[in-house]
């Protein structure tokens, strides 16, 4: 057992630093350390050329097979990438729905065509995916899912219904859709696993204004909208979509935490300026924050050890609920450590409702401890699946 | 032993939650919380000169009801409970308590007739415990016959749109008050962008600032100014309750209607016993802060004695209520799931009005430390 | 509203804590401030007497009516002698599950000739009552007793079944039995509430050794033991047993909360005498105990106010929940104000498992919050009861 | 990158659990705390003398088997799991690591082959952080060619049967440490009661220990005590660690058999998430203790900013994984009922455990105010 990395994996991450300080200059100069959560909808444009700079650079999909456009990087590679990009300031990556769930998943459970199809717009960075899986009414719930998919005379397959909290669908090129085939089906059963283009009439994004005054999420609504194919068989939906969810196993949140690090140096900065650093409250919590973010990164190099076995899927088990509680809990004291001075805003007077950049962590963290599943249902997996411990009981 | 409220303060409660209920519904909030003053004047109006809520604990004397901090504490509870954006805390528990406490008779006269008539709107600048750390400051002098003042308040409740601003000011021979009306030359106040929309914030800033003699409050010291404070650390709490209260019943509310899973979500024992703690945190932070209020009105703060109780009462309910509101309505947005965090419910109004509630008159934290100091004695500890 | 007692309450409460500085001395001086919970088993004899001599200056019962033998008490003069009967050192009451839960049962639902036989033994306090709800395997669940009553040919009643969890089963002359009548029943029907003389051979009891090494609760067997009498009709029990716990209004709280005011004075001294009242964590947890303390204070006061309303029994509805919980987290901070030194024991090298005050409460307070309804439980009631949230689903 | 143990480090493991689970159950323990040694002498003899466990950290030179603080803490581990009543923290972490870190080669070759080998019991005196409040202490001072020693300690890790305790003393030049064989006149241990029966501590009091310049650890300065303290805190949290699993299986073991309103009680969700909750901790009090025994591996105890790490990391390791022991064994406890605060039952051995872990060797307050210092700088700070 060791913590550290190999002299060539070192020599890898010199590699992508340089890369990345070469490039992340000039006219992206403005996005570094721009586009990540809560920040998600700013800088669409520069984001998509920084997408397509990257891939020119070979730095897209590099976990992915070379049979599939990408380096075969191993994860201890992904992880340095994951770090050093988020260490330079890379912004928030408009590709990742294409590169960490709709390519893996195309490139498991597609055919020849369908890989030849999809996988080069995504390595290439010019095709953007978004995922249409919550649906009003069933948050949690993938089983409720109502959205219907039925097959017109000549074979196409036309998709009805709402999904919602889908990021970038404004942007997306391309949707993955989970919708029931079979108009009878229950739960798990007669779903399929559908690739929607979003450039069609019959498909709406309508913005959801969130708690920051900004809109990362969409409603996205389709009205008898075309896919453009369905992966594997009708019915195969649900154990696609599971499979889909095994493909991240999480090697973005070394980078995620790398932008957790700077916000935390941010308010220790802002501690020792303003005195907060005195107070004992603010001392105590920031030593437990300070411990809560490394003891992340550990479970996170547990969970994505080389030799990872049945102790390390433990790890992997908790991650999602100790890290969104400990954001939660981050943006909490950075408004503690502002004071009373966390309630201004950056404008003045009657501006537009904006928020400085911890006051916005502040508030969109309330959202990380209900999306992707929230602490509830969090809980109900480890208890189920890391305990053993019954399941909870269906209503009618 | 009658803890519990009279027939007179149970109408007093509901006629200003009916008030409240009828004009300070979710778009009337949204309303004055995007205008330019950030409050709504109609309602103003109504709560101020036609229900006459500034009145409240201002004596008859002076044109007041000659209630107490506990009929003070039943509206703010209703104010909180509606994330009403009115000026009332600022004039009603900051401004009246600054001039009973330290004006001098004639000083009195002058200023709380028209606030209880709810003809002035009043805050206090400078309203901050020793230990608070990013906040403003103002300095005075004497110059002349009358006094200089000099300083900036980054954050002063109401300030932009107050008709008198009593400013706390510091100088070597120690703290005093001053009653600035607005217009004083010298004197600007500018609204500013707040996280809570729903409680205006201006921008005071005293640059070269004179005033007479007659302006400076006859008991003014660091001493009353604490006192002060305390009373209206328990007129904040007050309102923090009416928050913890209002977001526990959203989250009931909503999680009685909301399906999930083939089952009412409400049904499920994780959503029940959060919402259990917070009845519990609401239940007892009622508890804190009525308490609190009849401290203070049993209190005679010129006993040393009598006043430190207020202190610790004070200094209780703040650090309890505002956390309780602030997980409450924290709490409230976890139940509700995602239609929690977005703007379009009520859940974030209350969530931003609890932690700038927490924020102002001191943290939990500081009003922790204050009762440690109290029970401990005041002492540096090792790091 | 006010938190103050009239002038008339002042002068019971001056003649109360003078009757207890007089009499609290001489033979009964090694009781003050013995018997409470985790000591419950101590000073058996002469808390018995103690009981008397309580009674023969006319302080047991006190709220009861005149008729039974009681002052008819107001609550806030009840409140006055709980504490200061607490204040004083009063021993724990070796009585109180007669003068609280029996003797106010019998008194509601008993006959004249019940009530004539049973309730001036309580008063006089020579008769000892104990509880027997709990059963094995349904702890907080009463409806699931599975303890028989059958009614012989001459129409006694006869009991077979094991209690648990009883306190003072040992001594006590009494039991209340909570029994099932009607043996095809289930649930909260056909069960009887019966009145058990403990002095047969059919009846045992066994103490059960708890964390503390101490044995303050025991199991009770019960073979065919004859009951005295049944209090209302078959099937009334789950009815009686409802409205006994609306019996204790909660005025033994605020002598509860007396002794916990005197455990909390107790760690601020250690914490001023061996300097961790220096240490922030320690001043915070302080502040943050008596905060606690005077909470639960005004909460009970609420709930004891003479104009109790809605309002207040939703104060009534959370108490246990808040006091236990408190006590619990007082034990703790006990302990990390001893530091190292909370591992010492009073005894010398391999005495006999014995502790001190603040290890005691600190070892007991974790039943706190399982006993007498669980945290758990108590959250499903308060979810329930007060705020209207559906039911727990039961199995089968 | 390897963060998960090696084919060797799980073979270690499951001999251990395996003698364990064969030698140290319910009965055993139980015996063995209500013995007057307060260890089980047979488990001990097995684990270092069959087993080598002692010689684990020890380098093959000095007769060890030459592994770290990786290998160290998975022993400990399984200690912890199985609340065993021996004194290999005392042995192992605190005696080797001083001897390691401050001995002599002649020191180190003196006494650690027969700690290796199992035939010395050992321990330290004077385990404390600066900031520990109530602990004891001992002078030392010069005396003829050699040193005298006085002071008390209340609470010794199995001072009581050690063989060799290494005592740390101060004077004003400062901290030094000294190897005292059991037997030095003036030298008295005795066994003390205590709380946690599966932990035996001794009272030890020094009265006029006179020793030879020999009995002088060589590099025994305040920092060499510091990175010993570090290292043995890591150990400790490893066994807290073990305390913390084994607590977790009681209670999902007991749920899952135990019926109530007609369900198994593991099927609540109030159950369930509680349970999730101790999962969580237990994996992140995992990746805690072997994150810090891998940088204590790599640590460079003589390079400033290298023994900066292993403080900070130690301190992580020791706040976090005693909260989370506590945290689980009283949720153990809770989750039980009635039956788990009995004697009869085993999580009551498990939560004096973790209380006791908890408190030897520095409060998670205290290490959370080191990694404060570490971040912030030490300051005196305003109460």
């Amino acid at each position: 057992m060791n913590i550290h990395f190999s002299p060539e994996d070192e020599a890898f991450r010199r590699e992508a630093a340089q890369w990345l300080t070469d490039n992340l200059g000039g006219r992206f100069a403005a996005l570094r350390f721009r586009g990540g959560p809560g920040d998600e909808h700013r800088f669409i444009d520069e984001r998509k050329a920084w997408e397509c700079h990257l891939a020119s650079g070979g730095w897209t999909c590099i976990g992915w097979a070379p049979e599939h456009g990408g380096r075969g990087a191993s994860i201890a590679q992904q992880v340095i990438f994951a770090e050093e990009y988020a260490r330079a300031g890379g912004p928030g990556r408009i590709g990742h729905i294409g590169e960490g769930l709709a390519g893996p998943t195309i490139a498991a459970f597609g055919s020849p065509a369908q890989k030849a199809r999809y996988l080069p717009g995504i390595v290439s960075g010019k095709e953007l995916w978004c995922q249409g899986y919550s649906e009003p009414g069933a948050g949690s719930d993938l089983a409720a899912v109502k959205t219907r998919a039925t097959q017109d005379a000549d074979g196409h397959w036309r998709i009805s219904g709402q999904k919602v909290w889908t990021s970038l669908a404004h942007i997306a090129n391309w949707c993955f859709v989970l919708a029931r085939t079979d108009p009878t089906s229950h739960g798990h059963h007669g779903l399929g696993f559908f690739l929607v283009p979003m450039a069609q009439d019959s498909v709406t994004v309508r913005p959801i204004r969130q708690i920051t005054g900004s809109s990362e999420f969409n409603e996205v609504f389709f009205d008898d909208a075309r896919a453009s194919d369905l992966l594997g068989a009708p019915g195969d939906g649900w154990k696609i979509a599971l499979a889909l969810l095994g493909f991240e196993r999480g090697v973005s949140t070394l980078g995620q935490q790398m932008l957790f690090r700077t916000e935390l140096d941010e308010i220790i900065r802002i501690a020792r300026d303003n005195g907060a650093a005195r107070q004992a409250d603010i001392r105590s919590r920031i030593a437990e924050a300070w411990m809560g973010l490394t003891v992340m990164r550990a479970n996170a190099l547990r969970m994505l050890s080389e030799d990872a076995g049945a102790d390390e899927q433990r790890a992997a088990l908790v991650y999602k609920l100790h890290w969104a509680s400990w954001h939660r809990n981050l943006g909490k004291l950075a408004m503690d450590v502002l004071g009373e001075a966390a309630e201004l805003c950056p404008g003045e007077e009657n501006a537009p409702y904006a928020l400085t950049r911890l006051q916005s962590l502040f508030l969109f963290s309330r959202a990380d401890t209900i999306y992707g599943g929230s602490n509830q249902i969090q809980r109900n997996l480890i208890a189920e699946r890391g305990l053993g411990m019954p399941k909870e009981a269906r209503g009618r | 032993m009658h803890f519990s409220l009279s027939d007179e303060q149970k109408m007093i409660r509901d006629s200003v939650n009916a008030l409240l209920a009828a004009q300070s519904d979710s778009a009337a909030v949204r309303g004055a919380m995007a205008s330019d003053s950030g409050i709504d004047h109609a309602l103003w109006s109504a709560l101020s000169q036609e229900m006459c809520c500034c009145a409240i604990a201002i004596p008859e004397a002076y044109g007041g009801l000659g209630l107490g901090q506990v009929e003070l504490a039943i509206v703010e509870e209703e104010i909180g409970r509606h994330v009403a954006c009115v000026p009332f805390h600022a004039t009603a528990s900051l401004a009246v308590n600054a001039l009973l406490l330290a004006g001098s008779d004639t000083q009195k006269q002058r200023w709380l007739p028209g606030i209880a008539g709810g003809d002035t709107i009043a805050t206090l600048a400078g309203a901050h415990f020793a230990r608070q750390h990013g906040t403003g400051s103002a300095r005075w002098q004497r110059d002349g016959d009358g006094y200089r003042l000099d300083g900036h308040f980054p954050l002063v409740s109401h300030a932009h749109i107050a008709d008198l601003i009593i400013v706390a000011a510091g100088s070597e021979t120690g703290t005093a008050l001053f009653a600035v009306p607005a217009g004083t030359a010298g004197l600007s106040a500018q609204k500013r962008a707040t996280m809570d929309q729903t409680r205006a914030q201006g921008a005071l800033t005293l640059n070269a600032v004179w005033l007479p003699e007659s302006a400076r409050l006859a008991q003014g010291t660091a001493d009353v100014l604490e006192n002060i404070l305390s009373r209206a650390v328990i007129a904040l709490a007050a309102e923090e309750l009416g928050v913890a209260e209002a977001a526990l019943q959203m989250a009931v509310a909503y999680t009685g209607e909301r399906r999930q899973f083939g089952r009412e979500i409400a049904s499920f024992q994780a959503i029940k016993h959060r919402a259990a703690d917070m009845m519990l945190k609401c239940e007892l932070a009622r508890s804190a802060v009525y308490y609190a209020a009849c401290v203070a009105d049993a209190s005679n703060v010129d006993d040393r004695n009598s006043a430190g109780a207020l202190h610790d009462a004070a200094s209780l309910a703040k650090a309890y209520v505002s956390e309780a509101a602030f997980f409450n309505a924290g709490s409230a947005i976890q139940l509700m799931g995602g239609v929690g965090f977005t703007w379009e419910y009520d859940a974030h109004l209350y969530f931003k009005r609890a932690q700038s509630g927490s924020a102002l008159l001191g943290s939990p934290a500081l009003h922790r430390a204050r009762i440690a100091n109290s029970l401990l004695g005041a002492e540096e500890f090792a790091a």
